[in-house]
């Protein structure tokens, strides 16, 4: 009974692949069209298999898929974000991009995204990792224009980088469980001496790539512009997530203390948190705005997951908090992405109404994102702040408390600016009206954060849940929020400030140039380096070679015999003959 | 030295000989039959490496000899149309083999 | 189902269809040639299927039985030996009904004539060869084997040739080749005859005992089958050979050909020959392999021709596969032969797509300079599609059959401690994906130039069958399930082997 | 030049060296245990002929005999797909004494072949000698610059390739249909055996006669030295 639920888990994961094979045979409006109905097995399995698990023999060597609390949250919010995306995409894109081909990447990268969120061993968790990861190549590089082949190839790289380092980190890892189950990898890496630090920090990079992670983040902000609205949507709000369940299903983090670890992880993610915000901040497209702001907030992810690696006994609080975290930002993320796209077509109708009630859909998420009261995002910096305030942590609570303050003013700063920046090109867009599905599945996604809350206490302790909607929470919520509206009416009211004169000055994908023109420096300083040392030192050297060289040149014109010979040894029969007579030596030798 | 080990010397001898000409020859008729003296003298040691069974020889390595035999020509057959063709296409005297392929 | 001569079906199906396809007139050769090719894939699957589900078979061809007659055996290995010819060559006979028929529509008199004579005798030799490597995978008879080696060899020789061309001077050499490495084969079963009198696979193995003449035969057929198989330094025939035939001839030879002694020479390693003497011969095999991966890995990236690095690439992909001689008796259990057969399929159908895709290619593009693909990838996505496909599985990415095979290498190199092997794994794993995104990366680079040519329409067949390989490649490390457990029937390469096959 | 004679030495040693390991292989003592030529020679009395060879290759070993007849097939079919554009040898019937000769040993050859045919059910003998034979009498045929008769239709050259397989598949088919226990290729009787062996033994040897009078020809087009054109058969 369990195996039959378990074969019906998979099926249900992999059931988008239908909706590839549909836009294949060109239907891939039709197959966006009904993204709900892709979704809809992977969101009744939520119910129907629930917290179980089981082997699938003839998968991939011994299979096992499950769902537990985790990728139960982990897939309720990835099912909801493709499906309205998959929707927003029929509704909104146009027949000459080649829809086709945006169809089919678009249910692979989806049908690899709930595989991964359901699998229980590494090699099934691998291989809807690499389906996702090479299907969303398809989806950055989708415009086919320079910058989009530019940002692929960035991504590519980085993805064929990560996929190789993971592999790594898996070959070590299954030496020492000696199985593929992912629970007891994560057993054998903490309990084993060795290896095990390599193949953490193997996998915790690779992972992080997903996760953008800050250094490796860089092909994030050059994708997500280039990829289409809906793209870019499930990019930031699913895919992005995978890289976050890598680290919890692989890591052994609660298992063991990793103190380097946990020391790295919070430095990467404080200077995610703030550094892309202050990047952010400096940029000119919305979608590249929102692209730090996904770094900065996977930053608090990465601090979660640092202090769990630091101090083990906080890790079923900060895994609760992780996931509200994950369900909050998906949510929300993947509402605001689609506003780039559906906010100037809805105003631009004219009406008072609708540009109001996109104001408010723009609005909604954008709030929630800086933890606005009575919202996810509230939850998500309660959850923050109770991991943070709880008694193992051994940091001054001081600094954590400034710290999720001037994080939540970064964010809220981040937010206007993008207000700021799709309010402005509102306008300035010549396009064409949303249409009625389009609206209801960016309407769905925004106000996310709110029926959220509904759902999430299935998953949390209720005494988070009751503790946001306090006078004090609320308040305490409330006050950066007003801070930063006065902070951004300032800004944008006064012109010539530091942050005027910075925009546009730092080119998306910050650290991509400087590494780029890093690389170049040290090419450049080795090639004089070695013409240096050509010249005073291998003089004699080189005069050698001409003379080799010389004589190569004269057997190569010599009529005939020689070269031929030449010819002969390079290629030739006599070494089936040379082999022969090696291995009866070889026999010879041993016996 | 009974006759059957003569007959095994010779062969590896034959074999020793088109293993030669197989590896040092260019010219392609030339290989031919270098593979070709190869294959006699494998038909050789079979014959002679053959056991004596009572009343008469050994009826299944002469067969297989036989059939050994015929598989040669065939081989031969199409080696020597294969040359032909070549010969016909680079329209030169030579059949040689040329420079690493 | 248990009487019925399946075995015999699964050979006489394809060389009755080539009979049947050569007495036709020329113009319905495709025609006849596609019916026998589903019928040959029809038997051998239900071949398959019967070796799945009641174990190995046995036929006693002539009811005689050995020593004195001919026995075929099929037990797991050899099924899904067949199996994969099946799939692979079903496809690429539905490519070639495309390929060859829509070569030349130019109204020449003189070309067709040269096309449709090309396109018949393409079809009536191929089924022959098909009939033959399943005889192969069939036989348990040692001279037997070197028969329908032969035909497979003229065969395979014969479908090169049909390019005509640049591929003749290959095909003379290849012919070297084939014949050299057959008779060499052949002069190890005349000294294991003349030992223990019988050329019974199974029986020879009971009897063969160490000694010089064990030795002499062991190297005589591993230096001629190595040969044949092209591994590392007498690779040298094979590149020129498998990108100079026409695109579907090359995906045979790759996938399939290439396998066909591979096959005989892990069964002589399991059932014939005394550990005692295999196994520092198999020890350099397997370091062979390793400098195969990376030697022929490194060539293929340095390659201009799109098809030569298709074939470069499988000169080190045959290193993977020699690696099973090192791992094979070392690793407990059967895991590093089943890493090298599941290697094996799961090459044949990668490498199919690739060659396929390639040739596909090249049809539309009118070449195969690497360098002049620049941008028609947005063009051609569905052929650079499946070729990505089949590169997923040369790079072990999961999820594909070269993931898990590599991962079955990987695991018992690791049991046997092997880090060497490991390493070259990964390297050639690195390799692999550094020459197949060359190829894409170049391809979809960026959009196509002003004033480049323009791509010639093709067929959608061929970029299709190209893809549905590319996909079998991939659904083999998705379900790899039930062809390791087909390995396991009949323990091919278990100790109680020979116990198995005489009761 | 050294060079070419250092390798020259090289690669002799070093196929003596071959050629010295096979035959210390060979010379080892032999243990003495029956062989397969024994089992057969046990066995003779079951395979309808009384020519151990004839009996190994046509009931024995019958599936190898098919085999290497596909291979003939495969040789020839090999040769014929590579279609030179012109015949480059010019046949003239030119030398008298060779016609004469030819034209006086041609019968005695056909008969010769024919002889040969029926004595290897019980001889030294059989399909491939008579085949051979034969072949060679069609192949001075064309020497002499005259036709070989029957190869100038399309239909009977593409009958007479195949007919040596399809015959031994019939045969196959038969045995496996009147067989006792299981169901085995080419397994009959003793009694039906001699009537099959014949029937194989006569197709064999046209086949073998044509392809290797036609692997002579090497894909020239047309058997017949006059006619240029035709298809492949």
């Amino acid at each position: 009974m369990e195996s039959i639920a378990v074969v019906g888990l998979v099926v249900a994961l992999a059931f988008p692949l239908l909706g590839a094979l549909l836009s294949a045979l060109g239907r891939p409006r039709l197959a966006l069209m009904v993204g709900p109905l892709w979704a809809a097995p992977a969101l009744a399995s939520l119910g129907v298999v629930g917290e179980q698990s089981g082997r699938v023999p003839t998968m991939l060597m011994e299979a096992r898929f499950g769902l537990d609390v985790t990728s139960m949250a982990f897939l309720a919010v990835c099912a909801v974000v493709w499906a309205m995306a998959s929707v927003y995409a029929a509704a909104t894109m146009r027949d000459e991009g080649g829809l086709r081909r945006f169809g089919v990447f678009f249910f692979g990268a989806m049908a690899g995204n709930f595989v991964l969120i359901g699998a229980m061993d590494m090699i099934s968790f691998m291989s809807g990792f690499a389906l996702m990861s090479y299907a969303a190549y398809g989806l950055v590089a989708h415009a086919m224009s320079v910058s989009a082949w530019r940002a692929g190839r960035v991504y590519l790289a980085l993805t064929v980088a990560a996929e190789l380092a993971l592999w790594a980190g898996a070959v070590l890892a299954w030496s020492m469980a000696d199985t593929w189950e992912l629970a007891e990898i994560r057993h054998a890496l903490a309990t084993s001496e060795g290896v095990a630090p390599l193949a953490i920090a193997l996998i915790f990079g690779a992972f992080g790539v997903k996760a953008g992670l800050v250094p490796l983040h860089i092909w994030l902000p050059l994708a997500h512009p280039a990829a289409p609205t809906a793209a870019s949507a499930v990019l930031s709000a699913a895919m992005i997530k995978a890289g976050v369940l890598g680290w919890l299903r692989f890591l052994p983090l609660g298992e063991i203390e990793l103190p380097t670890l946990g020391a790295s992880a919070v430095m990467l993610g404080a200077l995610g948190t703030f550094g892309a915000v202050v990047v952010g901040l400096l940029q000119r497209k919305p979608k590249t705005i929102l692209a730090y702001s996904s770094v900065s907030q996977m930053g608090y992810v990465a601090l979660l997951i640092g202090i769990a690696a630091r101090w083990p006994s906080t890790y079923p609080t900060a895994l609760l908090a992780i996931v509200v975290f994950v369900v909050h930002h998906g949510l929300a993320k993947g509402a605001l992405f689609l506003s780039v796209d559906a906010a100037p077509r809805l105003a631009f109708s004219g009406s008072t109404r609708r540009t109001f009630i996109s104001s408010v859909m723009v609005l909604l998420p954008a709030v929630a994102l800086c933890g606005a009261p009575l919202t996810s995002g509230a939850l998500a910096k309660y959850a923050l702040k109770s991991v943070s305030h709880l008694e193992h942590v051994r940091l001054p609570t001081a600094l954590l408390d400034v710290w999720l303050v001037a994080g939540a003013l970064a964010t809220g700063v981040l937010m206007a600016r993008f207000l700021i920046v799709v309010w402005r090109a509102r306008a300035a867009r010549d396009t064409e009206t949303l249409p009625g599905a389009g609206l209801v599945a960016w309407a769905i996604l925004a106000t996310g954060s709110l029926w959220a809350l509904a759902i999430l206490p299935l998953a949390i302790p209720s005494k988070w849940f009751g503790s946001i909607q306090t006078l004090t929470a609320v308040w305490s919520a409330l006050w950066p929020l007003v801070v930063v509206a006065a902070v951004a009416w300032i800004v944008t009211g006064t012109s010539g400030t530091v942050l005027h004169r910075g925009v546009g000055r730092v080119a998306p994908g910050d650290l991509l140039g400087p590494a780029v023109v890093l690389s170049l420096v040290l090419l450049r300083g080795s090639n004089r380096f070695s013409a240096f040392l050509e010249r005073h030192w291998t003089r004699g050297l080189a005069r050698l070679n001409d003379r080799a060289e010389r004589i190569a040149l004269r057997i190569k014109a010599a009529p005939g015999a020689r070269y031929q010979l030449w010819a002969r040894w390079l290629s030739g029969e006599w070494l089936a003959l040379a082999l022969a007579l090696i291995f009866a030596a070889a026999i010879w030798l041993n016996v | 030295m009974i006759p059957s080990q003569i007959y095994v010397i010779a062969g590896a001898g034959l074999v020793s000989v088109g293993v030669f000409a197989w590896v040092v020859r260019r010219h392609l008729v030339r290989r031919m039959m270098g593979v070709n003296i190869l294959s006699t003298g494998v038909f050789m040691m079979l014959i002679g490496g053959a056991r004596r069974v009572e009343g008469g020889p050994d009826g299944v390595p002469q067969a297989m000899v036989l059939t050994g035999i015929v598989v040669a020509v065939s081989a031969t057959a199409l080696g020597l149309a294969l040359i032909q063709r070549i010969y016909d296409q680079r329209g030169e005297r030579s059949v040689e083999e040329r420079g690493p392929m | 189902m248990r009487g019925l001569p399946l075995i015999s079906a699964s050979i006489w199906v394809p060389l009755l269809g080539a009979l049947f396809v050569s007495l036709w007139p020329r113009r319905y050769a495709a025609r006849c040639g596609i019916g026998a090719s589903i019928a040959s894939a029809a038997a051998a699957l239900l071949l398959v299927v019967a070796v799945a589900l009641s174990g190995p078979r046995r036929e006693r061809l002539g009811g005689w039985g050995a020593p004195a007659g001919i026995e075929l055996w099929i037990d797991g290995f050899s099924a899904l030996m067949i199996a994969m010819t099946a799939v692979v060559g079903g496809v690429v006979s539905v490519y070639a009904l495309a390929y060859f028929r829509a070569k030349d529509s130019s109204g020449d008199p003189q070309r067709q004539e040269v096309e449709g004579r090309r396109e018949a005798y393409f079809w009536r030799i191929w089924l022959l060869v098909w009939a033959a490597i399943n005889g192969v995978f069939a036989s348990a008879d040692l001279f037997n084997l070197y028969v329908t080696l032969e035909v497979v060899g003229l065969g395979a020789v014969s479908l090169v040739a049909l390019a005509g061309g640049r591929a003749l001077p290959a095909a003379m050499r290849y012919l070297f080749v084939t014949l050299s490495g057959s008779l060499l084969y052949l002069l190890g079963v005349v000294l294991i005859y003349s030992e223990v009198g019988t050329l019974a696979l199974f029986q020879a193995g009971e009897s063969l005992i160490a000694g010089t003449l064990a030795q002499a035969a062991l190297v005589v057929m591993v230096v001629g089958l190595a040969l044949k198989t092209a591994l590392f330094p007498l690779h040298f025939w094979l590149p020129p050979a498998h990108a100079d035939a026409p695109a579907a001839v090359s995906a045979l030879l790759s996938a399939l050909v290439i396998k066909v002694t591979f096959y005989i020479l892990v069964r002589l390693w399991v059932v014939v020959f005394p550990a005692s003497v295999s196994q520092p011969v198999g020890e350099a095999l397997m370091l062979l392999g390793l400098i195969a991966v990376i030697w022929g890995s490194w060539r293929a990236l340095r390659q201009q021709r799109l098809k030569m690095l298709v074939a470069y690439s499988t000169v080190a992909q045959v290193g993977y596969l020699f690696l099973v001689f090192g791992l094979g008796p070392r690793a407990d259990g059967s895991a590093g032969w089943q890493a090298g057969a599941y290697f094996a399929i799961s090459h044949a159908c990668a490498k199919g797509a690739m060659f396929l895709a390639a040739g596909a290619i090249a049809r539309a593009v009118g070449h195969d300079q690497i360098e002049e693909m620049r941008g028609v990838g947005a063009r051609l996505a569905l052929p650079f599609f499946a070729f990505g496909l089949g590169g997923i599985s040369l790079m072990g990415l999961p999820p594909s059959g070269g993931y898990v095979s590599k991962w079955l290498f990987i695991t018992s190199a690791a049991a046997t401690g092997d880090v060497i092997v490991v390493i070259a794994v990964a390297l050639g794993g690195l390799l692999a994906a550094a020459y197949v995104f060359r190829v894409l990366a170049l391809a979809f680079e960026r959009a196509p130039r002003e004033g480049a040519p323009s791509l010639r329409p093709i067929p959608a067949t061929l970029g299709w069958s190209a893809l549905v390989l590319g996909a079998v490649a991939v659904a083999l490390g998705l379900a790899a399930g039930a062809p390791l457990a087909l390995l396991e029937v009949g323990l091919p390469f278990g100790q109680s082997l020979a116990e198995g096959v005489t009761p | 030049m050294r060079t070419r004679h250092i390798f020259e030495y090289g690669v002799a040693l070093a196929s003596l060296g071959l050629g010295g390991l096979v035959a210390a292989g060979a010379l080892r003592r032999r243990s003495l245990e029956p062989a397969a030529g024994d089992v057969v020679q046990g066995l003779l009395e079951q395979s309808g002929v009384s020519s151990v060879v004839t009996a190994v290759l046509l009931n024995f070993r019958a599936y190898d005999t098919m085999l290497e007849v596909v291979v003939l097939v495969v040789a020839f079919w090999g040769a014929w797909s590579l279609h030179p554009t012109e015949a480059r040898v010019h046949w003239r019937p030119s030398d008298p004494i060779l016609m004469r000769t030819v034209g006086g040993m041609l019968p005695v050859l056909w008969l010769l072949g024919i002889y040969l045919l029926w004595a290897g059910t019980s001889r030294p003998g059989g399909e491939f000698a008579s085949g051979a034979v034969l072949g060679a009498c069609g192949v001075l045929t064309l020497l002499i610059g005259e036709r070989v008769p029957a190869t100038q239709f399309r239909p009977a050259r593409k009958v007479v390739v195949v007919v040596g397989v399809v015959v031994f598949m019939v045969a196959g088919v038969a045995g496996a249909l009147s067989a006792q226990g299981g169901s085995e290729v080419w397994s009959y009787t003793a009694g039906e055996a001699r009537g099959w062996i014949l029937a194989i033994e006569v197709a064999g040897a046209a086949t073998i006669a044509f392809v290797l009078l036609g692997l002579f020809s090497g894909g020239r087009e047309g058997l017949d030295v006059e006619s240029g054109g035709g298809e492949a058969p």
